[in-house]
């Protein structure tokens, strides 16, 4: 066991148990996985991604490459978790991954043996012969290797949840910049939110022995974060990482919300999206350290040095027994400082630079190598490190046992997210890293993500900052003061240490396998600029976003090139900052709630009935209702034709989209929009109205009321209602602002019913007696308002089944009651409900166009409609629908199909050929649009757009459908199939 | 909406939309009907009638009793200085009441809620998962009005049920 | 330049890497040249090596503001098919499928050209019957379509949701010829072949502006490392069609739009091919290294941003999550934007300028990449024989004046709509 | 994104609906082939600030006209469409 006696802010007294590749391990409430793992001795715990190199834990937070572990199981299986960031709960189950058979015998390990042919763009030379065999091998064999941990296959059982919140100030990252600057503003009034990704606040003030005001910096934390508490203007957000930038000052961050129980509470989201609208951000987000390039660099129990003084001071976790410390900066010094003070022997100090920094005094080197301008040419052992070979400023070599080795090649500030607006970053010599330059609007770094990385520099910065947001903000900054900070040991300098010569296996991106040498190589075979390094090496594509390998090698690059690395550049880091799952982005949109459900004011009546629904956009509506002993839906729906063409029948139509417009002007804007004239339209009368787009081509059609002189009643297809209501609205609003006319949608008020059939007269007579519906009195196209019971209702006489029918609507309110009085007035006529399938039968038996025919790629004269179009005023379209493409008379026209073999089906979507041609795309003459069985003439009948068609009627073509494997010879007729003359309509 | 203590579906009340016309003014709409009218999106009421700005010159007119007559009544109020369309059917409304009511809302509305920006008297329309809404704050409980469109009211209550849950 | 094969990576590996040549010559501009091709992406690198191997010109040149492939052809999401419906598209992008087929031995580069299948799904009787019109004009076409019904697709696609869909799965429309292709390999192919036969690729160098003969006509482009003159000028720049049209004087009947693309951690292999959802906005394929890389809708507003918004991201998730709640634990670990230049019908525009001595290859609206074979091929052959390429005969710009439109969605003169 | 609706204030874009420029004017004789085919098909389509038409379809129904620079989204001006050039 390598849990320290004292110490740590775990809590001892709540042991927890958990497992790791089915063995049982016990760590405490406030470890994360790899502090547990590491308490337990656990070294080696996945493979890496080409090599299959054993690899252990490397840091202590959201940045590691190496210890990906697949967290839980079954449907809850979390592949890729990083253990460092995985907080231990009681009854966690953790597995390794990529690896065959285990985890201490990986077969893969032999790619190896191979690794001489495995550099960096190998695949791009060779699997190129025989062709056939990359689908058929190579590919396969590469998939199979490739990938890291595997997703369960079964669907995500968690639920999750969305929020939005408003703050004056977000301050992303609680470390001590972060904190003093949401101190500074939560007492200041400022509303301001924290967020932090860990699960306590504090950054590296939990990682480090620091001294703040005389309380230890994780106590100083923790008072700060108590006082934030109770101030109702702030906000606190531990668990929750911010993870993009994007535009109008929002923000999106993931709350983890049950990620530290084993299963989410009944009713709980297992995570949470923010999406935050912030006035000023300040990121806090501290810096990362940098790895140092070396042989053997990835063996497990080589580790960064802050993360093995935060497994000392946050965790109570001696990461070994023997140490050699490697550093470029003062942060290795400290690690010692911080391994000797618990206890733990320090074989050797390397730095790379000539002098030994003043905290060096501080420790006992009695029985120490201390290597100045030296560095660590190789490590001893595989699956955990034995040994380091130590070559000094002089060249001597000489190796030393440890079985710990803590590297630190300096800081990089995590910027990431300000670059997230495309602003390249610079580098700073004075502080040799990269720097935010150009940021997103009321967006600044503090801290050491702005290189202020002493706690006293930090601290003051925060304060600095959050005042300054108080004053832009009008309102006056409290009194700040944080005195007396016991510094730990700073980072001077901060020199960025490239290595040369470098031989074996010194990794630059840990978890891809990117060595030095794939950087010279890239380098030499011109892929020079920092993006095609990264493309072609995969450099900073892995889960950690190159945190840890961009700078070293993009300094490796720039020394290959003779550059600077200011001349090199860097990356851009693109949202999100750390990965995020895709279940939380979708929240509760998925399954049945992917998209609203919409239900007329007849779905349940329809329900109760044996309707059978479709969705119609996202309306529910009843596509045929199933009687008793119907087992096939055609019989439903040819009974319900000849029902309603023999009797009588109703249909719910309340989807169309219904506009009130409005207003003196309401009739010259329809004009406008409609091709044919509306102006005209007598109080009373309803017309078919047709409207294009400005390009000419047909946008939708519909009836228009007129109940006033100043009051139209417009209705649309379902499909175009939003469609339709947004294209008015630019009308009135946009083009013709100067026209007084109004409009609003009442597709929602209105619940509508399409009576049809010879009986449909009698059954309205019979419902509502004081009406005179003779022919003569509510001739066809007539409109007006009645009562029914005192309701105000709405009464049209118009037909799209190509019957004697009327349209009646009355507030949806009373939708089902009026529906079930006119079904026991129909009663004695044998009325029937029918549904989607039936209208849709009846309307291609009398030619009618829908949306099918329109469907944005057809103009009116196609349809035959061209005569619509008015010649006598200016409309939307009007002029576009002149040019030659849409006036050609060699373009397709709407016509009739019928079958040669009345037994034979005819289908939409199939394309016809004249008689006996090959078929071949250079022989189409036409294509199906709807097709339907017309039980009122027993046989497959279809409509078409074909080449000429209105001169070809009689004339035998061939309908060929090769994706449904069918060749059917058909006759051109006319659309019109039942009543051409339209007397039932008039009768 | 079983488990959703705070929610309750408000039944008999007539609603309309009203579309001020070319030249007239929010004061003059509101000297026909007697009561303070919101230019910006507000909710005010008086005499009987409540007024949600919806645009710039449209509003949702609510009278306090379900009455078939009302908006033809209120049609003729106006005479010719707005256009107005029955709503009665086109809308469900809810009454949303309490603490969590607050923190619901600001679960599916992009828009601050915070007392300092939307207090009583202040409305919203806006989207609430993918469905559109219409809301106004009515006192400082805090309680609110919501109404909207009536096909979409199931899917609307789901969300209120799987979200009141975590509150 | 050093032939690519296992031998001469074996011969390779043991003298450590030192012999093989630059990928493709860093090339200095010259005064004057043949042929200047403005945009170093996979477009504009296969006209130029289409122009050498195809038609002998070789003294050429292409200008690339920044680094190759730094456009377009490196954020979009690797997808090659032809299931196109109308007769002025389904041509063409067969004729790019086969050349993607012989891609690799004629480049002697592997872009790794996997052909796993392309699935639209279908969730409705409506969208059924498009997807056979489409399916059929393919097959007319002699291209291979299959319209399956639910079951076959259940059987390819077990995990997605067949249960509790609010749009259910009916059966959708397969080419098993689409699939996908490794993107930045196919502009390094391109590079190192092009180079190889004499073409100069020359970088970090950005069109400023155009020369002017006394007729009017264009004879060369100004450059932030000096005038270059040549006798023809191609622009094939995508996003920034307009920006470089407007140098000459021109408006196009083009709009840049922002459409982001995805990827997310690496996972074992789980999905086969490509699928594109039929009732949301999500299309999903996973990459040889075992990431999931999809996409959805364009955010639909103008932008030369190569970012987009939350929304979009949240449009796509949530699409994703309903056709196959399994990805719920995947994890997103990149997301980035290009510029598409939407067209005003939703297909491309191959043809000269009304400007003597300028070529357009633009309005790839976010297809560009599938096209990139066929249009380095017909554009080399407009620039070599001043005459359109049969398949990309009906990609002309006057076509919006004649009303000729090539609208495969139907949705009109509404770019953000195709 | 965040959009300043004149009338309903800071939304999220998702609320909004993009047609493209303000600036095509629609030629008011439809004898004029050529300007209303540049009206419908011809775009500056510019890398920079932008007059665009946003239609607020789940919000107040208005058009708005925003000032947007295109190449990094700030938003600089907006105003209702029907009220005209604002003073």
């Amino acid at each position: 066991m390598s849990r320290l006696n004292t110490g740590g802010l775990i809590d001892r007294a709540r042991p927890l148990k958990f497992t790791f590749d089915g063995k049982q391990y016990s760590g405490f409430e406030g470890d994360t996985l790899a502090a547990a793992l590491l308490a337990n001795d656990v070294r080696l715990v996945a493979r890496s991604f080409k090599y299959h190199r054993p690899r252990g834990i490397l840091t202590a937070g959201t940045e590691e490459p190496n210890a990906l572990v697949t967290l839980r199981e079954g449907a809850r299986a979390e592949p890729n978790s990083k253990a460092t960031a995985v907080p231990l709960y009681d009854g966690l189950v953790a597995s390794s991954q990529n690896r065959w058979p285990s985890l201490g015998f990986d077969l893969l390990a032999l790619n190896q043996l191979a690794s001489p042919i495995f550099v960096a763009g190998f695949y791009y030379k060779t699997f190129m012969r025989p062709a056939a065999l990359w689908e058929k091998l190579y590919e396969p064999l590469i998939r199979r290797a490739a990938g890291l941990g595997a997703l369960s296959g079964l669907p995500d059982p968690d639920s999750y949840d969305r929020k939005h919140a408003f703050c004056d100030l977000l301050v992303i990252g609680a470390g001590p910049a972060g904190l003093a600057a949401a101190l500074t503003a939560g007492r200041s009034g400022l509303r301001v939110i924290v967020a932090d990704d860990d699960m306590a606040m504090g950054g590296h003030l939990l990682k480090e022995r620091s001294e703040i005001a005389g309380a230890t910096g994780a106590d100083w934390a923790a008072g700060v974060v108590e006082e934030l508490a109770s101030y109702p203007n702030v906000t606190l957000l531990p668990r929750t990482g911010v993870f993009g930038v994007y535009d109008g000052h929002e923000y999106g961050a993931v709350e983890r919300v049950a990620d530290h129980l084993p299963e989410p509470l009944p009713g709980q989201p297992r995570q949470r999206l923010w999406k935050i609208v912030a006035k000023h951000a300040l990121l806090a987000s501290g810096a990362i350290e940098r790895p140092l390039i070396f042989p053997g660099n990835d063996r497990p129990g080589v580790m960064m040095a802050s993360a093995v003084s935060a497994y000392l001071n946050r965790f109570a976790v001696a990461p070994g027994k023997k140490a050699v410390i490697f550093t470029s900066c003062d942060t290795g010094w400290q690690t010692a400082l911080d391994l000797q003070a618990a206890g733990i022997g320090v074989a050797a100090v390397v730095d790379t630079r000539a002098q030994k920094p003043a905290l060096a005094d501080r420790l006992d080197l009695s029985d120490s190598v201390v290597a100045l301008q030296g560095a660590i040419v190789d490590i001893k052992g595989s699956k955990s490190v034995k040994g380091a070979t130590i070559r000094d400023g002089s060249g001597k070599e000489t190796t030393v046992a440890c079985d710990l080795v803590a590297m630190s090649g300096g800081w990089n500030p995590a910027i990431g997210l300000g670059s997230n607006f495309g602003n390249r970053p610079v580098w700073s010599e004075e502080l040799n890293a990269f720097l935010l330059d150009k940021t997103p609007p009321d967006f600044s770094s503090i801290g050491s993500a702005a290189g202020r990385m002493s706690l006293t520099s930090a601290l003051g910065d925060g304060i600095r900052a959050a005042t300054e947001v108080v004053q832009q903000m009008g309102k006056s900054p409290a009194e700040m003061a944080i005195a007396d900070v016991a510094e730990t040991g700073g980072t001077n300098e901060n020199m960025l240490w490239v290595p040369s010569g470098i031989e074996g296996k010194a990794f630059v991106d840990f978890q891809n396998d990117v060595t030095a040498s794939d950087i010279k190589l890239a380098a030499s075979e011109g892929f020079v600029s920092i993006e095609h390094l990264k493309r072609y090496t995969t450099m900073g594509m892995a889960t950690d976003q190159g945190k840890l390998s961009q700078i070293n090698g993009h300094g490796l690059l720039a020394e290959e090139t003779k550059k600077t690395i200011a001349e090199a550049g860097t990356i851009m880091s693109r949202p999100p900052y750390t990965p995020i799952a895709l279940g939380v982005v979708a929240g509760h949109h998925r399954g049945e709630h992917f998209r609203p459900v919409r239900h007329t004011a007849s779905h349940d009546w329809a329900a109760e009935n044996g309707a059978a629904f479709v969705d119609v956009g996202q309306w529910k509506r009843a596509q045929w209702f199933v009687q008793p002993g119907e087992t096939e839906w055609r019989t439903s729906v040819d009974r319900e034709v000849n029902a309603t063409r023999g009797g009588v029948g109703i249909c719910d139509v309340s989807t169309l989209g219904k506009i009130d417009v409005l207003g003196p002007d309401a009739a010259t804007l329809l004009d406008r929009l409609y091709a044919n004239m509306f102006s005209t339209l007598p109080v009373g009368r309803a017309r078919y109205g047709l409207m294009l787009r400005e390009d000419g081509f047909v946008m939708d059609d519909g009836t228009a009321t007129r109940f006033a002189e100043d009051k139209y009643y417009v209705t649309t297809t379902t499909a175009n209602a939003a469609r339709v209501m947004q294209h008015i609205d630019f009308a009135r609003q946009v083009i013709w602002p100067e026209l007084d006319v109004q409009a609003t949608s009442v597709t929602e008020q209105w619940a509508t019913y399409s009576i049809a059939g010879p009986q449909s007269r009698a059954v309205l007579q019979a419902l509502l007696p004081d009406i005179d519906l003779a022919n003569e009195a509510f001739k066809f196209m007539a409109a007006g308002e009645y009562r029914w019971r005192g309701t105000k209702i709405r009464l049209f006489r118009v037909s799209f089944s190509g019957e004697l029918a009327y349209e009646i609507s009355i507030g949806a309110n009373r939708g089902r009651q009026l529906l079930e009085a006119i079904m026991a007035a129909g009663a004695p006529f044998g009325i029937v409900p029918y549904g989607t399938e039936a209208l849709g039968v009846m309307r291609i038996e009398k030619g009618h166009p829908a949306g099918n025919e329109m469907n944005g790629q057809t103009t009116a004269g196609d349809l035959g409609m061209g005569r619509m179009l008015s010649t006598k005023k200016d409309f939307v379209g009007r002029a576009m629908a002149q040019r030659p493409g849409l006036t050609d008379p060699g373009r397709m026209s709407l016509v009739g199909l019928k079958p040669l073999d009345h037994a034979a089906t005819l289908r939409a979507g199939a394309h016809l050929l004249a008689k006996g041609a090959e078929p071949k795309a250079a022989n189409v003459q036409g294509r199906v649009t709807s097709a339907a069985f017309s039980p009122t003439l027993g046989h497959s009948i279809a409509l078409a757009l074909v080449t000429g068609g209105q001169e070809r009627i009689g004339e035998e073509m061939m309908l060929n459908d090769i994706v449904r494997g069918s060749d059917v010879p058909v006759e051109i007729c006319d659309a019109v199939f039942v009543d051409p003359a339209g007397e039932r309509l008039r009768g | 909406m079983d488990n959703v203590d705070f929610i309750s579906r408000r039944e008999n009340v007539s609603l309309a939309a009203v579309m001020a016309r070319k030249g007239v003014t929010a004061a003059d709409i509101g000297g026909a009907l007697a009561v303070e009218i919101p230019k910006a999106p507000a909710y005010r009421s008086g005499s009987g009638l409540g007024l949600v700005g919806t645009g710039p010159g449209t509003w949702l007119a609510l009278s306090e009793t379900l009455d078939n007559e009302w908006p033809s009544a209120l049609e003729a109020a106006l005479g010719s200085l707005a256009s107005v369309s029955d709503q009665s059917s086109g809308y469900a409304i809810y009454r949303l009441s309490g603490a969590n009511a607050r923190e619901l809302l600001q679960r599916g509305a992009a828009i601050d809620l915070d007392p300092l920006a939307f207090s009583a008297g202040s409305a919203a329309t806006t989207v609430i998962s993918h469905i559109g809404v219409t809301f106004w704050q009515v006192d400082d409980t805090p309680t609110y009005d919501l109404v909207v469109f009536r096909s979409m009211r199931e899917s609307l209550e789901h969300w209120f049920e799987s979200v009141a849950a975590s509150v | 330049m050093t032939h690519y094969s296992l031998f001469t990576l074996l011969r390779n590996a043991f003298s450590g890497h030192r012999h093989w040549d630059r990928a493709w010559r860093d090339a200095e501009p010259q005064e004057s040249y043949d042929v200047i091709i403005v945009g170093g992406g996979g477009h504009g690198l296969a006209t130029a090596y289409y122009l050498a191997k195809e038609h002998g010109i070789t003294n050429v040149a292409v200008l690339e503001k920044g680094w190759i492939g730094g456009g377009n052809a490196g954020r979009n999401t690797t997808i090659i098919r032809s299931n196109y419906g109308l007769p002025g598209n389904i041509p063409f992008y067969e004729w790019s499928m086969k050349l993607w087929e012989g891609m690799e031995q004629d480049l002697n580069y592997n872009t790794m050209v996997s052909q796993r299948g392309v699935l639209n799904l279908y969730h409705s009787d409506a969208q059924r019957d498009a997807y056979a019109r489409r399916g059929n004009m393919m097959r007319l076409h002699g291209v291979d379509a299959e319209l399956l019904g639910r079951d076959q697709v259940q059987a390819m696609a077990p995990f997605l949701d067949y249960e509790n869909a609010r749009f259910p799965i009916q059966g959708g429309l397969l080419q098993r010829r689409g699939g996908t292709a490794r993107h930045d390999a196919v502009v390094w192919g391109y590079a190192r072949g092009a180079s190889d036969r004499g073409v100069d690729i020359i970088q970090n160098c950005a069109v400023t502006g155009m020369l002017r003969g006394p007729d009017g006509s264009i004879t060369g482009v100004e450059t932030t490392r000096g005038p270059i003159r040549a006798k023809k000028v191609g622009l094939s720049v995508a996003g920034n069609s307009s920006r470089l049209a407007e140098m000459a004087g021109l408006r196009l009947p083009i709009e840049s739009h922002v459409l982001q693309a995805f990827v997310s951690e690496g996972l074992k292999p789980v999905i086969p091919g490509v699928i594109t959802f039929g009732a949301g906005h999500f299309y999903v394929s996973q990459s040889d290294k075992g990431g999931l890389v999809f996409g959805g809708d364009i955010d639909g507003y103008n932008s030369y941003a190569q970012r987009g918004n939350l929304p979009t991201v949240e449009d796509v998730c949530e699409g994703g999550m309903a056709l196959m709640p399994m990805i719920g634990r995947a994890r997103l670990l990149r997301s980035w934007g290009g510029i598409m230049d939407m067209s005003m019908d939703g297909s491309p525009i191959i043809d000269h300028a009304p400007v003597g001595g300028l070529y357009l290859n633009a309005g790839w609206c976010y297809g560009g990449f599938k096209a990139t074979p066929a249009a380095g091929w017909c554009f080399a052959h407009l620039l070599a024989t001043d005459q359109p390429h049969e398949t990309a005969a009906d990609f002309r710009l006057d076509r919006f004046a004649t009303g000729h439109v090539i609208d495969e969605k139907g949705q009109g003169a509404q770019p953000n709509l195709h | 994104m965040r959009i300043p609706c004149p009338y309903c204030g800071d939304r999220d874009s998702q609320e909004f609906v993009y047609r493209g420029d303000a600036a095509p004017v629609r030629p008011s004789d439809p004898a004029e082939e050529t300007e209303f085919f540049d009206y419908v098909y011809l775009r500056e389509n510019p890398a920079g600030p932008i007059d665009e038409l946003w239609y607020h379809a789940q919000g107040c129904r208005n058009w708005i006209t925003l000032t947007r620079d295109t190449r990094d989204h700030a938003i600089s001006a907006a105003r209702l469409t029907s009220e005209g050039k604002s003073a």
